[in-house]
């Protein structure tokens, strides 16, 4: 590399993904909500796709990529999930005879204005 | 060693998230605290080099982990009841630290060159391995050929897992070979027709996420990657699938007959090979023996065909486990106290309405 | 043939490893059934076989997985101690699921006895991978193995309860594994090598280089595989787990287990002691034996036997035995020499055929009652005279009566004892012994000096009684003509009490 | 290739990392959970499009490759998650904090203040919205400082035009607003069945 700074540019970017990850963290651990939670669980997902990146720089690795795109591919299907659940209650969802009955959770009358 | 206050960060977090989801009362909160938990040990596993062993965790953090705990909560509670804290295990939980804390006295320093995991048989591996088997992944000739054995256990361990929990988790219904009714199309309409973006977006993902499966399958004997990391993207894949179509479209692909083939077929493979290996005159799992004139050709088929097994197992276990954890009925629970976020179920769940601003307004 | 026979220590664990896939593959429960004895019985006569052949060896058989040459590689080794309980564990497994096929008619549902054979072979795999194996991590991969579907074996048992008690079993043992697991990594930190023989000499060099002070990396180590092979072994004060998992058990698998899940974790708490960390130091320098494992021993041989007085029900009565047997046991290993070593294996082997017997009892005494409540049994000395003369020779066997294999243990244990000059503890050994009596008596008092009740009707389950009298019979065998397994047991305490240092040391090409 | 592609790739390392600190400090400032999904989205599309555009400054082209392909998974899956969430989120219950964004049914304010006093009774018959929580954010919101209040309207707009775009991208919207509005009381399970009957 004929940049004389590179590791020094990449750590501080590191520093600086590892910062926004402590907020991530923090937001975690606050809550107040699941659902911040997980909001913080996806930013922090994207951060240690970042990382990754990053660190397979740092060490002149550069195929590690290879992991950050498994994050990138497959992590949103956690929250999809959770989406999911979040309606239903259940994974396996409304199409299925046995939750039809009493399982999907009774819609309230919202209030049009 | 740049990394050394990066990775010293990423413990304490690692720290912080333990003991927050030590105390977190709300399930759902605390398996999504897991998440991070896991990515946390994604990056560090990366900046120290493993990065074998990051992949899985990223295999299994990202895409498996939440799903399985999610379909456990749906099939549980999601708020753990209140009890006494029981000083017993925290006892014993602060004395195992205190043991490990202790135990790190006569370690040898950390990246020591002169520490005993440098000399001993690592060193070999390093050194020889190239002659020897001639992958340039020394991981993959470790895990495949040299201590080939112990990943054929660990695969067996996957599998008993996967039988353990059709043991005891399918519903009698399915046991009794009650014919999953087809969905009718009509049906599944709701299913699909309520999240475009996800579905349109499952749509591209999906056979990058498969075809990426297979790259990592391939690729596992030159970079990160193997059978088990590809086999639980492979199921991740599924796993999609059945989050956006429903469990019941994936079982018109996969049918749970053929998974439990699949299980059972991978362990034979990779069990198969290691007898062939007799056959040829070599002992278990000794590949050299399938090309005597050449090992290393028969190091790398021998690698291949037992990786693709260990795929082959982990992806079928994957998905049958999503499909019993799916398919079980709730139980009834006993009502809760009112108070704490309350479960889905229970819930008062205003369906998103879709309105343009206009008809808001009249 | 003799091609064949090289490859025995492989094939002892493979085929019932293989064979698992292949019922589900098969999906058809008879032919499942059918390929499951055929599989055990083959697993049993390999087993004996690795005996024989180990018999005629002066050093350990070795067998190099993948064509690596140890260090390098995993390694089976056939030692007298290994191949002997290779042996007992196989003909058990075997003897277990013959009795099994009624049973489990009952207790698992139809569509899923394919399964259920498959956990029961891989429940054996994993003891004797573990048993045979040369290699640490190998021990704990194994250990996986049997535990989980040991797991799912448990909760099989046709009770709800059967649940919660293989769920307690499940976090112990897990954290039982955990605990092994650490103490492996910590051990590999330190010496750099997975082979047993291999750490058992870097260990001494360590030890060697300083004599007086305890490396604390390694006593760590040493903590946590004590601990953690100590919940999977149910020693003393970690037991919890053990008296729900075999009463609650299928009957086959409450036999099996009794039988063969202990004896293999104690056969690595030996090698843990002895091999591993070295007989002199553990027992030496540490003071392991006399300071912590006595105590514990003696405690849990009366606890348990005292326990076992109280109990509502054969099962649990026999599972606590089961503890206080286990005291027997570690009590053996505590006075840290060759004799005691050599008590302790025959105490397995001992425990391991009367214990095995007992539950195939219970199990024709629960076909025949219907229950194993102990207040259900008035008069089966007459109801079911065989299945109670059965029950009595085990219970005898467990006491420790002269003619039947308790005795020639206890014997050994006594002798063991006066050796090492414990005087006190051979009396407690005796004391217990009487506990034991009274709560066979218990039975046999309900059995034979009962009325039997009008008007009850007893299904004779002829078929559940032909491995309790196999087994039962070989316990009077070895009770009677004790030489040859006492010899053999000698033979192995003294192979494993060769000094690491006298065996070879192993090519490694990598160190220095 | 040289010092100036270097430079280039820092710049835009710099202005990745820039994003994603931002974003960071909005996660954990802003008000309420779908201001904070704003922030969030910031870090995950500008922040890690800069950041890994920047790498690609300094790899080999099969490295750029894969980098972009990153880059290109991560908006495809970090948005579509962002997506689920606030779905399930509102599929919970969870509330907008700050009572001058109104739910999506209803026409943003013109100005705060005249809004202020209509609006909490109507969302009180919301049955999941919390109003005392609701009651004690808000006056957290008017004692905090100006430009937080200006965050979370500009987020209000926002939230705004996106229900608008995605309405127009769904094209079952119409069939769903119907039965919105025919069966409002009606249960899911209920309408959903009416649905199908229909197709």
């Amino acid at each position: 590399m004929d940049f004389p700074y590179a590791t020094e540019v990449f750590f501080s970017a590191a520093l600086g993904i590892v910062v926004t990850m402590s907020l991530a963290l923090l937001r975690s651990i606050l809550g107040p909500s699941t659902y911040d939670r997980i909001l913080a669980l996806n930013s922090f997902g994207t951060k240690t796709v970042l990382l990754i990146a990053i660190a397979g720089f740092l060490d002149g690795r550069p195929e590690w990529l290879d992991l950050a795109i498994v994050y990138a591919l497959i992590n949103f299907i956690g929250t999809l999930a959770v989406l999911r659940f979040s309606k239903y209650g259940s994974l396996a969802a409304a199409t299925q005879p046995s939750d039809d009955e009493e399982e999907v959770p009774e819609r309230p009358s919202l209030e049009q204005p | 060693m740049t990394e050394l206050p990066l990775e010293a960060v990423l413990f304490v977090f690692l720290l912080v998230v333990g003991i927050v989801v030590g105390r977190l009362r709300n399930l759902f909160g605390a398996a999504m605290l897991t998440g991070i938990f896991s990515f946390l040990s994604a990056g560090l596993f990366t900046l120290l080099t493993a990065v074998d062993v990051a992949f899985t965790e990223a295999a299994v953090g990202a895409g498996i982990s939440t799903v399985l705990f999610l379909a456990t909560l749906a099939l549980t509670d999601d708020t753990e009841r209140e009890s006494e804290r029981s000083w017993l295990a925290i006892g014993v939980v602060s004395l195992t630290g205190l043991a490990l804390f202790f135990g790190t006295f006569d370690m040898p320093a950390f990246g020591d060159p002169d520490a005993p995991i440098h000399h001993g048989v690592g060193r070999h591996y390093l050194m020889h391995s190239w002659d020897e088997i001639g992958l340039p992944n020394v991981v993959t000739s470790v895990l495949a050929s040299y201590r080939g054995y112990d990943t054929f256990g660990e695969l067996a361990v996957v599998f008993t897992a996967g039988i353990g929990v059709l043991l005891l988790l399918r519903s009698k219904a399915a046991v009794m070979g009650a014919k999953a009714k087809p969905i009718p199309v009509r049906s599944r309409a709701p299913y699909v027709r309520e999240m475009p973006i996800v579905r349109a977006v499952a749509k591209v993902m999906l056979p990058f996420i498969l075809l990426f499966a297979l790259y990592v399958q391939a690729h596992g004997d030159f970079g990160p990657g193997g059978g088990f990391q590809a086999g639980v993207v492979f199921a991740a894949a599924f796993i999609l699938y059945g989050l956006v179509w429903g469990p019941r479209a994936v079982q018109g692909i996969a049918p749970e007959r053929m998974l439990e083939g699949g299980m059972a077929f991978g362990v034979l493979l990779y069990g198969g090979v290691g007898v062939a290996a007799l056959f040829a005159g070599g002992t278990f799992l000794d590949y050299s023996a399938f090309t005597p004139e050449h090992p290393s050709h028969g190091q790398h088929w021998g690698i291949f065909l037992v990786e693709l097994g260990v795929g082959i197992t982990v992806s079928a276990v994957m998905v049958v486990i999503y499909f019993v954890f799916t398919a079980r009925p709730r139980p009834r629970l006993p009502k809760r106290k009112k108070g704490a976020l309350a479960p889905p179920r229970l819930t008062a769940v205003p369906e998103l309405p879709v309105e343009t601003p206009k008809e808001g307004s009249s | 043939m003799s091609g064949l026979k090289a490859h025995f220590p492989v094939l002892l664990v493979v085929v019932p490893l293989l064979t698992a896939p292949l019922l589900a593959l098969i999906r058809q429960k008879q032919v499942a059934r059918a390929l499951a004895l055929l599989s055990a019985l083959a697993t049993a006569v390999i087993g004996w076989g690795l005996v024989i052949a180990a018999r005629e060896q002066v050093e350990p058989l070795s067998y190099h997985l993948g064509g690596w040459p140890p260090p390098i590689g995993i390694e089976y080794v056939v030692s007298q101690a290994s191949a002997f309980v290779v042996a007992i564990v196989s003909s058990i497994a075997a003897l277990g699921l013959l009795l099994g096929t009624r049973e489990t008619r009952k207790e698992v549902t139809e569509g899923q006895q394919h399964l259920y054979y498959a956990a029961y072979l891989l429940c054996l795999a994993g003891l004797l991978g573990m048993a045979i194996t040369g290699d640490a991590f190998n021990v704990f991969v194994f250990l996986e193995i049997s535990s989980l579907s040991t797991y799912s074996l448990v909760a099989m048992g046709n009770r709800r309860r059967a649940f919660s008690a293989a769920f307690n079993y499940l976090i112990l043992g897990t954290i039982g594994g955990t605990f092994v697991l650490i103490g492996i990594g910590l051990l590999y930190q330190v010496t750099g090598t997975l082979n047993v023989q291999d750490i058992a000499h870097r260990v001494q060099e360590l030890e060697d280089v300083a004599p007086d002070s305890h490396n604390l990396t390694l006593l760590v180590a040493f903590v946590f595989m004590i601990v953690g092979l100590g919940l999977k072994l149910a020693v003393f004060p970690l037991h919890q787990w053990l008296p729900g998992a075999y009463a609650e058990a299928p009957a086959a698998v409450s036999a099996f287990l009794a039988g063969t899940a202990t004896k293999v974790i104690y056969f690595q708490l030996l090698r843990t002691t002895v091999v591993f960390f070295g007989a002199a130091h553990v027992f030496g320098a540490l003071r392991f034996g006399t300071h912590v494992l006595m105590p514990l021993s003696i405690a849990g041989m009366f606890i348990g036997s005292i326990a076992a007085i109280y109990q509502p029900t054969l099962k649990r009565m026999l599972a606590y035995s089961s503890v206080g047997q286990v005291g027997y046991l570690t009590l053996a290993l505590s006075f840290g020499t060759e004799a005691g070593v050599q008590a302790g294996l025959l105490h397995l082997g001992a425990h391991a055929v009367t214990k095995a017997g007992l539950f195939c009892v219970v199990a024709a005494i629960v076909a025949g009652v219907g229950s194993n409540r102990i207040q259900r049994l008035n008069g089966l000395g007459k109801r079911m005279p065989i299945v109670a003369f059965a029950f009595v020779l085990g219970g005898v066997g467990l006491i420790g009566v002269p003619g039947t294999s308790g005795f020639v243990s206890k014997w050994a244990l006594l002798q063991a004892a006066f050796a090492s000059e414990h005087y006190l503890v051979a009396g407690l050994v005796l004391l217990s012994s009487l506990v034991a009596v009274v709560y066979v008596w218990r039975i046999v008092e309900v059995m034979y000096f009962q009325a039997p009740p009008v008007d009850e009707k007893t299904t004779h389950d002829n078929l559940a009684m032909v491995p309790a009298l196999i087994l039962l019979g070989a316990s009077v065998l070895f009770g009677l003509f004790p030489d040859q397994v006492v010899e053999l047991a000698a033979d192995a305490a003294h192979q494993l009490f060769l000094e690491p240092g006298s065996l070879p040391p192993l090519p490694t090409g990598g160190h220095g | 290739m040289s010092l100036a592609l270097a430079i280039v790739g820092t710049v835009f390392l710099a202005g990745g990392v820039f994003f994603c600190v931002v974003g960071g400090i909005g996660l954990l400032r802003l008000p309420d959970f779908y201001s904070r999904c704003h922030a969030a989205g910031m870090t995950d599309s500008a922040g890690a499009m800069g950041i890994l555009v920047g790498l690609c400054f300094f790899a080999e082209p099969l490295v750029i490759v894969k980098l972009l392909t990153v880059v290109g998974f991560i908006w495809l899956s970090s948005v579509v998650s962002t997506h689920a969430l606030v779905k399930a989120a509102y599929a919970r219950g969870i509330k907008l904090e700050n009572p001058r964004v109104r739910d999506w049914t209803v026409r943003p304010a013109k100005t705060a203040a005249a809004e202020a006093a209509g609006d909490v009774p109507k969302a009180a018959k919301v049955p999941s919205l919390d109003l005392a929580a609701m009651a004690d954010s808000d006056a957290d919101a008017g004692s905090t400082s100006g430009g937080e209040q200006g965050l979370a309207q500009s987020h209000g707009a926002e939230s705004e035009s996106e229900s608008e775009s995605e309405s127009e991208s769904e094209s079952e919207s119409e069939s769903e607003s119907e039965s919105e509005s025919e069966s409002e009381s009606e249960s899911e399970s209920e309408s959903d069945d009416s649905e199908e009957s229909r197709t």
